[in-house]
């Protein structure tokens, strides 16, 4: 009896001892450590988050692609080239020769026209971005129709700059399905949308080989792919959930490329060679306030509250790399957004108690203060005790809120918002435009709505951006956007333009983050 | 001639009623549970209507699923639904990952009990002599180490400890795998049997691929083992130390039986019994480890997918993986109760 | 007493450490050859106390002095543990109360015997097979290979005592202590198995200590008796001697024994004298 | 006859020593004194003792031990290593990690209080019910004890404080909802027995009521084998509420809770190891020292149930 005891114990510690030496990530192979927990699906015309929007545009081609480095210009993927209508109604697209999805079927106009016909008809969020130019179920079979093989012809509802229209192609949503291969597992009409939640139908340069929610990715590279075959053979996503553990990872060579680490992590391995690309995002933290609330519907209050955030050491500290200070609702770089550091509202205790004290609050004010999410908790508790200073008293209370938010069910929020639109009126829509501010309308997706402030003026200027088609136009229109926006003492105070850094392991070049979110694995090489 | 009791009823009937009596309790038991986590899946802040479209919906379609889902009939009648969904293994579908609760669950469910056995397997191989030990050195100094060692297993916080180790034996000596049940290189190399990966690989001969996920395994197993070595440590000691004051250990030794052999071969033989029901016990326990083990290593077992679930209000991920810890840690005290009375020769 | 089998002079044991040590037995000296000598007084005499320490048996907390306790030539108390495994089973075999709690619950009662016999003698496992069922054979046990199957709890008090009397004798001891053997046996059987064992110690000319508290037992049954009392040996004399026991003990003992032939109405209530304490030492 | 209490001859050691106490008072007293002698024979007993009346006096004194706020930030001197000005060091706020500990301890009590108000009543009184009126009302009793004992006590814990929602005081009633079973069924176990007790039928047979016997004698009865038990206990209870902190399910920012110092901490725990330690070792220490004066106290108030 005791011998069995020792024997297995021996056992044991022989395996623990030398499971061989741990094999660092592959040559030919990118693994990439990140968060694979909220992923419902990966079917393009169902996803707007992060994370799933690089897998999918690297299962997906676009008909239009942008560059990280460049994101105003547009440039051909799937469609060679395109000409817009003289009267800026209709695009014409013709389609590059020789494309394949991983299937062996050719890339078609057909394909093109059915897969954003399906955006439209399936209505979730993968189609916000270009549900925004009026077509709807009804209208979109009409006005978007394959003419032959090789040539797509997109006709506009209303009059609407044809470069937004564009941007919107070039979208992780948007990327072409091989309809034939998908309609051979559609059930019950549901255009495939099952099937596609786990199973890729792309001509992408990768096709899914194995996906399991909350745990692993594989994808391997296609030798055909139109584009030249990448160098990277396999790419792996690893659900990592703990910062300290991705970090390990990357320090001993395991994982090549970090997501969502803690800053300390980030700040670490920065500091042990690695490069850390700060990927600016098309978003920003704001703090948001319930104009519903009686406190809070008043100007002053609001102007008070510009002045409890400290947020100079929040960005050099505590949120170092999640953002850098902004205070403006048009993403720095683009037409229309200002420049240089921002000079609109300072930490001022003393200003925020007096300016309190004039709206007939003496002796401050107690709110309750969400976080939108986890991530969110760290700036909510910073929030907190630069508040008390300034006599505003807040109770932080942790959890997942953002169905509050859309519900109009809080006080103070505070939260990060993102879209993939390379273009100022994505951010605009969100911050700037109410069209119907009644309970009822339920305009979850534009953050102003649910903060309740009504705000005709710029909602109307926010459409007139949308369909102006001369660029100087337009950026003069974001500016004057911009600047009412600030005058109006708004109910969402910016803080940081977001950025979501990717922390790069030694010897791996090529992998560079894109703002819109379809980060591309194409080039990435190891030496 | 059938044997009769005292009331002369035949035996098989007297088996079948104690079986009925034993069943019904458990019925009882499981319907319980059901209730439990159906009151929490309501209490849980989350509306179930959004889980189904998704946040940005009119006012139409809520009502519609609103109406599909029932939330109109009254309560037990909903629970009455539920039960009927549950038993036909329906257990909705989960916000979080897109798939039905149910194939969730298959999945993440052999990686806990994968990790539980190794942890029991550690826990044992650790407590059990820690035990004896303390046992047969009643008193002395060994005695009131192996109880802090026990305990410090308890005391100590899980996560806590789970850094160190990573840091440890991962970042500094490189013995184990950070995280994950396998690597990337040998991912879906083994067709899964019984979902537990030492054993199909064993089964199938892959000896490196065995050692590769032993290799991730050990360290969470070991650090979840030494979770339960307190209890286990314990209850062997007191185990222990009721059988050595028996008279038989007395003529065993006046035989001329040497210590060791006294210790392991009668005393410890008397009381494998009883320590069944406790490693049944502790595998329960075992599960409140697991949430936090894998949620530092990386685990995709049960415990990461319950905890996910709480944070993103998907009920129906809390409800199902709820119910599933609980009918576990049932059929194990049904299992150690049986083992119990097959194994103890006194009450075959 | 020419050279006996076992010599004990001035045994004192006691429990406990330094200032908290508790005497239990203090001065005890006897011998035993081959014959049958009963150890006899009432509980907390410390009886069962002197047979264990004979086999160096008691708990760690025991301190057992004396100017001599040895078997044949092995002093007893200055063997080593591994000499005491020899000996226990091999030399010297130990006869508990109540087969009930004596035999190990979860092991057949034919493996607890064979392993006796395992213990001391190398060999194939079916000569220890053959041995135990010849040994039952010789307990008067009948269907030994059906008996040697069965677990303690499916056998009767009795038979239980006959397989502990097996599982002793199986390796040839020379000397048999048998504490209380036949106390949690019901009257009829309590005859068949003290026969027995008389039968079994004549045969093959052992020593046997019988500790009982049963006064009219251990006269009929031993050879010489042994009186003890709070730890100290009152009076030792043959059994055929006792009527006429000089120690006011002894008498005192005897005279409270209810008996068939004299009708008593009351029996007459021991009156302990403490000077009974002080002295100590009896003849060996 | 009225006791008064004179000076006792021979100083008060006399008095608890005397083998003829003359009051309930005095017998109290030295049963209490004789517990407190045989518990002291336990080193590690004593140890546990120690920390426990450590973990009081820095509740009660936090003020004073430290002159730090604990939830003033202080982002200058962020994420300091310990030093004379910061004996634990500072966290990623800037705040005081000494000083968090120390109020922290106020957080634990606070726990440990509320546990044993919500706890040790609800499993007296359905223990005590279940063993001593038996029969329908103990099986139905019992069948709601076992469905909570069917889960460990984590993942029902997570459950109703995900129900419940964040704040120290859901987390708390959560943990209360899953440490009562098995106090029910220790204490249901004590009643069964004491059911058959010759005092009990003296009791019924002068009259008395259920409620009364089940209140005046029963209860007090299961009391010594519960205060073991619930000491036993507040380890697993500390370690529950520290793992509801690790999940985020815990305390309210910023009230200093050990386990949610250690999540929160963990992300710079590779490079300023200490902001997680010392709650660690917190947590660790508590709960170790329940554990082991549990023991101790196991020995003193029921000696029947051995070692």
């Amino acid at each position: 009896m005791r011998l069995s005891l020792l024997a297995a114990t021996a056992a044991l510690a022989l395996a623990f001892g030398a499971p061989g030496a741990q094999a660092a990530s592959p040559a030919n192979a990118l693994v990439i450590g990140t968060q694979l927990s909220a992923v419902p699906s990966l079917d393009p015309a169902a996803i707007n988050a992060r994370t799933v929007s690089e897998i999918v545009s690297n299962l997906y081609d676009n008909l239009v692609m942008v560059t990280p480095d460049d994101l105003q210009t547009i440039r051909p993927m799937l469609a060679e080239s395109w000409t817009v209508a003289d009267d800026k109604r209709s695009i014409t697209m013709t389609l590059r020769q020789g494309a394949t999805f991983s299937s062996g079927n050719p890339v078609t106009a057909e394909d093109a026209a059915w897969t954003i016909q399906r955006v439209i008809k399936m209505g979730q969020v993968g189609s916000t971005d270009i549900a925004l130019w009026g077509f709807t179920k009804d209208n979109v079979d009409q006005l978007v129709q394959a003419k032959d093989e090789r040539t797509l012809v997109i006709s506009l509802p209303q009059p609407v700059s044809t470069d937004l229209v564009l941007y919107s192609l070039a979208g992780a949503s948007l990327g072409i399905i091989d309809k034939k291969t998908a309609l051979e597992h559609e059930q019950n009409g549901d255009l495939a949308q099952n099937w596609l939640k786990a199973n890729s139908a792309g001509s992408g340069p990768y096709k899914l080989t194995t996906w399991r929610p909350n745990d692993i990715l594989l994808c391997d590279a296609r030798a055909d792919y139109w584009g030249g075959a990448p160098a990277m053979k396999r790419v792996v996503m690893r659900h990592v959930p703990e910062s300290g553990n991705l970090r390990l990872q990357v320090e001993a060579g395991d994982i090549d490329i970090g997501q969502y680490m803690a800053n300390s992590d980030i700040e670490a391995l920065k500091a042990k060679g690695a490069a850390v690309d700060p990927g600016p995002g098309l978003g920003f933290y704001y703090m948001a306030m319930n104009t519903q609330d009686p406190d809070l519907a008043k100007p002053k209050v609001r102007e008070a509250f510009q002045h409890i955030i400290d947020w100079k050491p929040l960005a050099e500290t505590t949120m170092n790399f999640n953002g850098f200070p902004w205070q403006s609702i048009i993403p720095k770089g683009m037409p229309g957004a200002p420049t240089g550091e921002p000079t609109g509202y300072q930490y001022d205790p003393e200003l925020a108690r007096k300016l309190l004290a004039e709206a007939g609050y003496p002796d401050g004010l107690k709110k309750t203060l969400y976080p939108s999410g986890d991530a969110l908790l760290k700036m909510a508790v910073a929030l907190q005790a630069s508040a008390k200073k300034a006599g505003v008293e807040f109770e932080v209370v942790p959890g997942e809120h953002t169905p509050d938010f859309r519900a109009r069910k809080y006080q103070v929020l505070v939260g990060n918002s993102g879209t993939r639109l390379p273009d100022p009126f994505g951010t605009l829509v969100q911050y700037a435009y109410n069209p119907d501010n009644r309970d009822e309308a339920k305009l979850g997706g534009y953050y102003l709505w649910r903060t309740a402030l009504d705000a005709p003026e710029l909602t109307q200027l926010v459409t007139q951006s949308k369909s102006e088609t001369d660029p100087a136009k337009r950026a003069q229109l974001f500016t004057e956007i911009d600047q009412k926006f600030k005058a109006m003492v708004p109910s969402l105070v910016i803080v940081l333009q977001r950025t979501d850094p990717y922390v790069i392991r030694q010897g791996v070049s090529g992998y560079v983050g894109n703002p819109t979110w379809s980060t591309r694995w194409h080039d990435v090489k190891k030496n | 001639m059938t044997t009769v009791d005292t009331f002369n009823r035949p035996a098989r009937f007297l088996r079948m009623r104690r079986l009925s009596g034993r069943t019904l309790s458990v019925v009882v038991t499981l319907v319980g549970l059901m209730l439990l986590t159906f009151s929490m899946g309501r209490l849980l802040p989350a509306d179930p209507v959004l889980a189904v479209t998704g946040s940005e919906v009119d006012k139409a379609t809520y009502d519609r699923v609103y109406q599909e889902l029932g939330l109109d009939q009254p309560v037990w009648q909903q629970f009455l639904s539920y039960v009927g969904r549950v038993a036909t293994g329906d257990m909705g579908r989960s916000l979080t990952t897109g798939q039905p609760v149910s194939a969730d669950l298959l999945s993440v469910f052999p990686a806990t009990i994968e990790l539980a056995l190794v942890a029991i397997l550690c826990g044992t191989l650790v407590g059990v002599p820690l035990g004896v030990a303390a046992a047969v050195n009643r008193g002395r100094p060994i005695d009131h180490v192996a109880r802090v060692i026990g305990l410090a297993g308890h005391s100590v916080p899980i996560f806590w400890l789970g850094l160190i180790a990573l840091i440890l034996f991962y970042a500094k000596l490189q013995w184990v795998a950070a995280s994950g049940r396998i690597d990337i290189l040998n991912e879906g190399m083994v067709p899964p049997i019984t979902g537990l990966l030492l054993l199909d690989t064993a089964l199938q001969g892959e000896w490196d691929v065995f050692r590769d996920a032993l290799g991730h395994i050990i360290l969470p197993g070991a650090i979840l083992g030494y979770y339960s070595v307190a209890y286990i440590s314990r209850m062997t000691r007191s185990f222990m130390l009721e059988q050595l004051g028996q008279e038989y250990i007395v003529s065993a030794r006046a035989k001329g039986v040497s210590r060791r052999r006294m210790i392991w071969a009668h005393a410890f033989k008397n009381i494998r019994v009883q320590l069944l029901t406790v490693l049944a016990l502790t595998f329960g326990g075992l599960l409140d480890g697991a949430v936090l083990i894998e949620t530092v290593f990386g685990w995709p077992g049960l415990g990461q997918y319950l905890t996910r679930g709480l944070k993103m209000n998907d009920m129906n991920v809390v409800m199902g993986a709820v119910l599933l810890i609980g009918i576990t840690f049932l059929v194990i005290n049904i299992i150690s109760d049986r083992l119990y009375r097959i194994l103890d020769p006194r009450t075959r | 007493m020419s050279n006996p089998l076992i010599e004990v002079r001035n045994l004192g044991i006691a429990f406990g450490r330094g200032a908290a040590a508790v005497p239990v037995v203090r001065g005890v000296s006897f011998a035993l050859g081959r014959e049958k000598l009963g150890i006899v007084g009432e509980s907390g005499a410390g009886k069962s106390t002197v047979g264990r320490a004979l086999m160096r048996l008691l708990p760690p907390a025991a301190r057992v002095t004396a100017d001599r306790m040895a078997f044949r030539d092995t002093d007893l108390l200055a063997a080593s543990e591994r000499q005491m495994m020899e000996l226990r089973g091999r030399r010297m075999g130990l006869i508990l109360q109540d087969p009930k709690y004596s035999l190990n619950p979860v092991v057949p009662v034919g493996e607890q015997i064979a392993e006796a016999w395992r213990l001391h003698h190398k060999g194939p496992a079916r000569e220890a097979r053959e041995r135990t069922l010849a040994i039952l054979e010789a307990v008067k046990i009948r269907d030994p290979a059906r008996v040697a199957r069965l677990y303690p709890h499916e056998i009767s008090g009795g038979m239980g005592q006959r397989v502990m009397i097996a599982m002793m004798l199986i390796a040839g001891p020379d000397v048999v202590i048998a504490d209380e053997p036949t106390s949690a046996l019901d009257v009829t059987v309590r005859l068949e198995v003290l026969h027995l064992l008389d039968e079994l110690i004549e045969s093959r000319g052992l020593g046997l200590i019988l500790i009982s508290h049963d006064l009219n037992l251990v006269r009929r049954f031993c050879d010489r008796v042994v009186i003890m009392y709070a730890g100290r040996v009152m009076e030792i004399l043959p059994a055929a001697d006792l009527e006429r026991a000089e120690h006011p003990y002894t008498r005192g003992l005897l005279a409270s024994l209810p008996s068939i032939h004299r009708a008593q109405d009351r029996l007459p209530v021991l009156r302990r004298d403490p000077a009974w304490l002080a002295g100590a030492g009896g003849t060996p | 006859m009225t006791a008064t209490f004179s000076a006792p001859q021979g100083g008060l050691r006399a008095w608890l020593k005397t083998d003829a106490p003359r009051t309930v008072f005095q017998s109290a007293m030295q049963q209490l004194y004789r517990g407190w002698r045989r518990f002291a024979t336990h080193p590690l007993g004593l140890a546990g003792l120690a920390v426990i009346l450590l973990l009081v006096i820095a509740a009660v004194a936090a003020p004073w031990l430290t002159a730090y706020d604990p939830i003033a930030q202080d982002m200058v001197n962020r994420l300091q290593p310990p030093s004379a000005a910061h004996w634990f060091g500072t966290d990623e706020f800037g705040r005081d990690v000494f000083a968090r500990v120390v109020y922290g301890a106020r957080t634990t009590i606070y726990i440990i209080l509320l546990v044993t108000i919500i706890v040790a009543p609800i499993g007296l009184l359905i223990g005590a019910c279940a063993g001593y009126l038996g029969g329908w009302v103990d099986e139905v009793l019992m069948r709601v004890t076992d469905i909570f004992l069917s889960f460990p006590g984590l993942v029902l814990a997570l459950g109703f404080a995900a129900a419940l929602g964040p704040g120290i005081t859901n987390a708390i009633i959560a943990i209360a909802l899953t440490a009562w079973p098995p106090m029910a069924r220790l204490a249901r176990a004590e009643a069964l027995s004491l059911r058959k007790a010759d005092f009990i039928a003296a009791v019924r047979l002068q009259g008395a009521s259920k409620t009364r016997i089940i209140t005046r004698h029963i209860l007090p009865m299961c009391l010594p084998s519960l205060v073991v038990r619930l000491t036993l206990n507040m380890a697993g209870i500390i370690l529950t509420a520290a793992g509801l902190g690790f999940l985020g399910l815990g305390a309210q920012p910023p009230l200093p809770e050990w386990g949610a110092m250690v999540s929160t901490g963990r992300e710079f725990m590779i490079d300023c190891p200490w902001v997680i330690t010392a709650p660690g070792i917190a947590i660790a220490v508590v709960s170790l020292a329940f554990n082991l004066a549990g023991d101790a106290l196991r020995d003193v108030l029921d000696p029947r149930s051995g070692e």
